[in-house]
């Protein structure tokens, strides 16, 4: 009980630290914007390991964050091969051909509006098909290995990317049209020079709702059939094993890689779009 | 009347039937218990809610309840109404596979979630190695059905007696199409289903004398359902939720979970203990428990509920 | 020959709710090397007009000729350049990179393209900001690199709808002294709608009052102001008396709507 | 009226334009929208032939007929087309009616999802409405709750710096939690705590539907412009006036867009959580229970009357949208 | 005794690239009934001294009152009505209702709101439209809607910060006349931003010239003009020499920065 206790106090004091890093003098500077979200993070952390410690959760229930920490570092060789396998292999491969699928869709949708009016709707209805129920017939098809998770990624991607390049193609002002139309410019010259780079912020926009995406189908798709390898297999099977520190330390792992992964796409994205106002410094 | 949950290992089906027909012909009631029976699934671990007292007793294979004692939750077998096992590995004839020896570079299926150990023991027993390599096994996570049969993904597949075999031969495949491996046959049987509780509610009288009383009752709902196999069927059927089991399944299933049933009365036979604990421990570099158990097991329940 | 010549121009847009009569009976003859302004009140045609000539908008009666030709070829042979009320640069290019865009698309040798960036850029004196992007300017700096686009490619005929409307008077003062310095030194012909009365009597050497409800050209005034014009010109006599004429004009025009 | 507001967008308009311009919309998409189906439904029928030529080529060979390679583990290394192409016959003729297809055709499962609603009394154990009211009922609560808590976080988000600054990176990262993982542990910690049955389904399902709806409203109650919130200065408003009266109403459009993902997610959240229990009841239950049983046709129905679902659900959302939104003022 | 009085006022932002010193050294008094134009350059502080007055903005140097108080307390005491540059009426409130929002605010009673948003509604000419969302309105309507609401808690004192910077001369012309017909009835001051000079000429009878960086008042004029004023006074000599002693004056601080 005193652990329980401890745990609130230090949740005040966290709280309390971060209300006057967020309100002080150097809120604006980077360093604030790391602090206040990690020690956030870190109360919870903290306060999670005490309450468990404090109210004796057994640790098939939730281990504290100790013993995840343990097995992280102590089953690096282990997590790095199910990422591997999950995310290098299914995730991303599956990841870049859904979007380069979904580029080409877009283009042609866009060319031929008779298929955006038609294909929007239809694929809006498709996006709704929920993925616990296509995993299984993609498994079905593709085998066990990542093919499948690849093609469920593939899946799970197209849609949001399509639309947002659609919506992003689409985006362009009418002067902006018609000012290539005054120097007689062809389809491809319009499409090259103006479409697509003012669509880039919503293609963005479609390809950092994916990443996180991507890794979840990947995750899931594994809980249907899947070597002997890979996160969503140990994730299953740890936890029929009762080693959930396993477990949360391979759900660490895919927060870890979805976040980073998340902020990649957002770097680049700043990179590529420095010229929208949301990005001007 | 006292509150009993049980936690099953799997979906709703007759491989449960002596605890649907316990409740739905009132050998419960006549215990005065409120037996809560929970279905299990795919991602539920009965030894998780059982440590989480989401249960007061669960339905286990014994490799998986060994192995869950042995990482320290303290659970033990109180009853086995199961005397043999139903687990085998199918392959197709054609494979040209005829004993274990020839299992050296095949794909095979395999259920994970706890359900591993008992292959993963008999390879090792026989000296294959799992891990995909030329001379070894390429294992598959095997999913609910037998569909990596079917579509030819797997060479080999695991299958119960009771369901998924069946379900091979319904898909239209005949049984000389086949070459089948019980573990009872190979000498690698270990125990399936049996009811196991927390090992610390024991020291608890009252407890004790519910699960005499819940044991008795089950017992007594096993035995009727392996007199009355379409009847016990059509009682798993009515307590199907989702609707999807066939009776023709579910009554086929019976008249197999009997012949696993027929041999006990409930008590723990010591030397199928014995032989599955040997099972486990002989898994060379890797084996599933790495010392004998102890406590694992108690007939103070049977004892008392059988006499 | 004339630059542009309108015989009964008619121009009406089927909508949801109805026919707009856009433009109606345009009659017009703009000779080489003019400067017409067209002022009217909203709605009534000034854009239209305009995007008929650029070949942007199809007339549904009379005939329309730009350089002799169809709008529709005339934009083909890239006779024009055209200005909007907004800059309109694409940010994710450079100034330059802005200029250098049709010159890009009409497929101009790569030497040729670095050349008239940098002339254009000059002539609109916005040289050194060639590697700034448009955000990084201000509005009317911004405006003149639109401007130097439309150079760029040197049409004869220069289109500009509303260019300086977005910008407060004195920077607006400064560009139509520009302008007004860039058209004597090119000798291009000038088509210019605005909503300003000074604005158009200072610039032009022939005025367009156009009114609405179907748009119709109501006045054509010729300017008697000399070629050269400081910009106190505008609190001459001359001046006065011509900005009266427009704003009669536009009086007039509104009330017979 | 001296000045009409004939310049203001359709000021023009009346009753029977905007019949036309919806009439010309409707025309205008379900045309498209209809030949989209054909076409895919008819690439459908073709996939079938392929990929159930294995089984198709097994039956004949069954039935008696000559087909090549004449024996299973031969064809196992044959693709489906080719398989198809060296057996025209059954592998057309029997790629349709299949009872464990690998694909099922469009008529199989329409002809599933036809018996499994409209063919069935509603309290049958068959019956897809009896799965769906399960399911729906666990998507709407986890959908209240999830919106809920969306909106008081983002409240407080727009509110308080910290909690914008400490919060929001953390609900982010929250998203990247694969779902299926978590789902059997809540469901497990729940139990222990005695719950079960609909509320597990319910928090999942908040669990998913809360993300979207935090971010809506943030950008949303973020949405009125420095002039806006200073008129109410001018006021000498109070924050809570202010809030009421400016930050809520220009949210609204923001908060039905979120609501509209919120909801397809918290549907999805919902399934998740009927998976890991298995076969008890509701749409993830069927998922499962035909994947369990190699039950394609089953598999198929369920999974488009989910989407259904989700479109239905969208749909009502939409009509909300349109006459809240409407009788605001805040659509055209 | 003055509506506001500015004693050396001084005002600095600080921003991510150093300070920017926005007001410098403002001394200016207004007397209750004037009508008040300010014109300058864009940047040169004439939106930031007005957010002063209302106290939306702290001035670092000088004293401001307004009415005798701090700008605060007239902010809290509802001294003034302030109307934007862009009419910003709430969409989803009608224009009734949009009038009524500073009387709810300010907590009148109900009768008493229904009473001022009918009349507010009639003093700008747009009974009738109550009911109608802002969007169903022109550009001119919806900037008369703003207007009645600044005027809805009869303020003695009006800002407005370019309010007829969006909308069309011709519009514009009407509305000013209609403002200056308002102004004369109800006697409020008048404290008024705009990049228009003919528009600064025609309503004030004071005209504070502003120069940019630092924002200083480079020139004030008092108009000789009659308050009589119809438009085409702007057509008349001394309309013209005060528009061009402004225009020199804002020709002179352009230079001297
Ligand atoms: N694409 C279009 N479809 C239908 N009506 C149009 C279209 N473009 C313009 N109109 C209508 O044609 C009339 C003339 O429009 P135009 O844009 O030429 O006016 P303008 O004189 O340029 O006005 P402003 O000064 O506001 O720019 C208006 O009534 C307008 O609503
Ligand atoms: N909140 C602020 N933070 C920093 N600088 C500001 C801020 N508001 C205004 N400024 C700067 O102060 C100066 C004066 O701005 P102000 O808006 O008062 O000019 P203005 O005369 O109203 O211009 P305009 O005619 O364009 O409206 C400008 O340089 C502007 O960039
Ligand atoms: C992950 C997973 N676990 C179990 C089974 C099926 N299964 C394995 S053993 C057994 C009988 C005892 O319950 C059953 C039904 C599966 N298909 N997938
Ligand atoms: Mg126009
Ligand atoms: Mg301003």
């Amino acid at each position: 009980m005193m652990l329980v206790v401890f745990a609130l106090v230090l949740w005040a004091a966290g709280w309390a630290l971060n209300v006057r890093l967020a309100s002080g003098p150097a809120a604006d500077t980077g360093t604030a914007q790391l602090a206040v979200p990690a020690l956030f993070g870190l109360t919870l952390i903290v306060m999670w390991e005490l309450i468990v410690r404090g109210l004796e959760v057994p640790g098939v229930i939730l281990p504290p964050p100790s013993a995840i920490g343990f097995a992280f570092a102590g089953q690096w060789d282990v997590i790095w091969a199910d990422f591997v396998q999950t995310f290098v292999k299914g995730a991303l491969s599956g990841y870049v051909i859904g979007a380069l699928a979904a580029f080409a869709v877009a283009i042609l949708a866009d060319r031929f509006d008779f298929l955006k009016r038609g294909l929007l709707p239809v694929g809006n209805f498709m996006a709704a098909l929920p993925i616990v129920g296509t995993a299984p017939i993609l498994v079905m098809w593709f085998g066990f290995d990542w093919q499948s998770k690849a093609a469920v990624v593939v899946v799970m991607v197209f849609f949001p990317i399509l639309v947002n390049t659609v919506a992003g193609l689409a985006d362009t002002a009418a002067m902006q049209r018609d000012l290539m139309r005054t120097y007689g410019a062809s389809y491809t010259q319009t499409l090259l020079k103006l479409r697509i780079p003012a669509a880039l912020p919503f293609i963005f926009n479609g390809l950092k709702i994916s990443t996180t995406l991507a890794l979840i189908g990947a995750i899931v798709a594994e809980f249907f059939g899947s070597p002997t390898l890979g996160m969503g297999f140990r994730i299953s099977t740890s936890v029929g094993q009762l080693a959930l520190d396993m477990v949360w330390a391979e759900i660490v792992a895919a927060a870890l890689a979805g976040s980073a992964f998340y902020g990649i796409i957002a770097v680049i994205e700043k990179r590529v779009t420095f010229w929208h106002p949301s990005h001007r410094g | 009347q006292d509150d009993v949950a049980l936690q099953l290992k799997w979906v709703t089906q007759a491989q449960f039937a002596g605890y649907y027909v316990a409740e739905d012909q009132g050998f419960y009631d006549e215990e005065n218990l409120n037996v809560t029976i929970l279905p299990g699934g795919p991602d539920i671990a009965p030894p998780q809610v059982l440590a989480g007292g989401g249960a007061d007793v669960m339905v286990d294979w014994m490799p998986s309840a060994l192995s869950a004692r042995e990482k320290g939750l303290p659970i033990v077998n109180i009853a086995q109404p199961f005397k043999t096992s139903g687990l085998m590995l199918t392959c197709w004839k054609d494979t040209g596979i005829t004993g274990p020896e020839d299992f050296a570079g095949r794909t095979i299926g395999v259920w994970f979630f706890g359900n591993e150990y008992p292959f993963l023991s008999w390879m090792s027993q026989e000296g294959i190695p799992t891990d995909a390599s030329d001379d070894g096994i390429t294992v598959l996570k095997q999913g609910f059905n037998v569909d990596p049969l079917l579509q030819r993904q797997a060479d080999c597949i695991s299958t119960m007696t009771y369901n998924e075999f069946g379900q091979v031969l319904d898909a239209g495949v005949t049984e000389d199409e086949l070459v089948t491996f019980k573990y009872e046959d190979q000498g690698v049987a270990t125990l399936e289903d049996g009811l196991y509780v927390l090992e610390q509610n024991l020291e608890d009288p009252a407890f004790v004398d519910k699960m005499t009383r819940f044991v008795r009752a089950s017992m007594k709902g096993w035995k009727w359902a392996e007199e009355n196999p379409e009847e016990a069927a059509m009682i798993v059927l009515d307590n199907d939720e989702t609707g999807a089991q066939t009776e023709a399944h579910q009554v086929r299933m019976m008249g197999e979970i009997a012949k696993l049933t027929a041999g006990s009365n409930g008590a723990l036979d010591e030397a199928d203990y014995r032989r599955t604990v040997d099972t486990l421990l002989a898994g060379g570099s890797d084996p599933v428990i790495s010392a004998e158990p102890e406590g694992a097991w108690t007939s103070d329940i049977t004892d008392a509920a059988l006499n | 020959m004339n630059v542009v010549s309108a015989r009964s121009l008619d121009l009406t847009f089927r909508t949801g709710d109805g026919p707009v009569h856009a433009l109606k009976d345009i009659e017009l003859d703009i000779a080489p090397g003019e400067f017409v302004s067209f002022i009217g009140p909203s709605g009534c045609g000034k854009t239209t007009f305009l995007r008929c000539v650029a070949g942007l908008e199809a007339p549904t009666g009379g005939t329309l000729t730009v350089n002799g030709m169809t709008p529709d070829e005339a934009r083909r042979a890239r006779a024009y350049g055209y200005v909007f009320q907004a800059a309109g640069l694409y940010p994710w290019r450079t100034i330059g990179g802005n200029i250098r865009l049709p010159l890009e698309i009409m497929g101009f040798p790569e030497a040729e393209k670095k050349r008239r960036v940098a002339e254009t850029l000059a002539l609109v004196d916005l040289d050194g900001f060639e590697k700034k992007f448009p955000w990084q300017l201000s509005g009317g700096m911004q405006q003149r690199a639109s401007i130097a686009r439309a150079l760029a490619f040197d049409a004869d005929l220069l289109l500009m709808d509303e260019p300086f409307g977005a910008l407060d008077e004195i920077v607006r003062d400064r560009l139509n002294e520009e302008l007004l310095a860039l058209w004597a030194r090119t000798g291009k012909t000038m088509l210019f709608v605005t909503h300003s009365i000074p604005e158009a009597v200072y610039l032009s050497t022939k005025i367009v009052v156009m009114s609405p409800r179907p748009g119709r050209i109501s006045d054509v005034i010729d300017s008697p102001l000399p070629k050269e014009r400081p910009l106190d010109i505008r609190d001459s006599a001359e001046f006065i008396a011509i900005a009266h004429r427009v704003r009669e004009g536009l009086r007039a025009g509104m009330e017979a709507a | 009226m001296t000045d009409a507001p004939l310049s203001a967008p359709q000021a023009g308009v009346g009753r029977s334009g905007r019949v036309a311009l919806r009439l010309r919309a409707v025309s205008g998409t379900v045309i498209p929208v209809l030949a989209v189906i054909a076409a895919l439904v008819g690439l459908w029928y073709l996939a079938c032939i392929p990929m159930n030529a294995q089984q198709s080529v097994l039956l004949a060979e069954r039935g008696g007929a000559e087909v090549s390679p004449a024996t299973a583990s031969e064809r196992r290394d044959v693709g489906g087309i080719a398989l198809s192409l060296r057996n025209p016959d059954p592998a057309l003729a029997l790629a349709f009616g299949q009872d464990r297809p690998v694909l099922p055709a469009p008529h199989q499962v329409a002809a599933e999802l036809w018996g499994s609603t409209v063919g069935l009394r509603v309290t049958s154990k068959r019956s897809l409405v009896f799965h769906g009211w399960i399911t729906l009922s666990a998507t709407l609560a986890g959908f209240a709750v999830g919106t809920g808590l969306g909106i008081l976080l983002a409240v407080g988000i727009v509110h308080s710096r910290v909690m914008d600054m400490s919060v929001m990176p953390w609900a982010i990262v929250s998203q990247t939690i694969p779902i299926i993982a978590i789902a059997p542990m809540i469901i497990v910690v729940l139990y222990s705590i005695g719950v079960q049955g609909l509320v597990p389904k319910a928090v999942i399902s908040a669990y998913l539907s809360f993300f979207p709806v935090v971010v809506g409203m943030v950008k949303g109650l973020r949405s009125p412009d420095a002039m806006q919130l200073d008129l109410l200065r001018t006021y000498g408003a109070s924050g809570a006036q202010t809030f009421w009266r400016l930050r809520l109403p220009a949210s609204l459009p923001y908060l039905f867009a979120s609501l509209k993902i919120g909801v397809a997610a918290s549907l999805i959240g919902a399934i998740v959580g009927e998976l890991p229990t298995g076969a008890v009841r509701g749409l993830g239950a069927r998922l499962l229970a035909g994947s369990y049983y190699g039950q394609t046709v089953q598999i198929w129905s369920a999974l488009f009357a989910a989407a259904i679902l989700a479109a239905l659900l969208v749909a009502i959302i939409s009509g909300v949208e349109r006459v809240l939104l409407r009788r605001m003022g805040l659509m055209r």
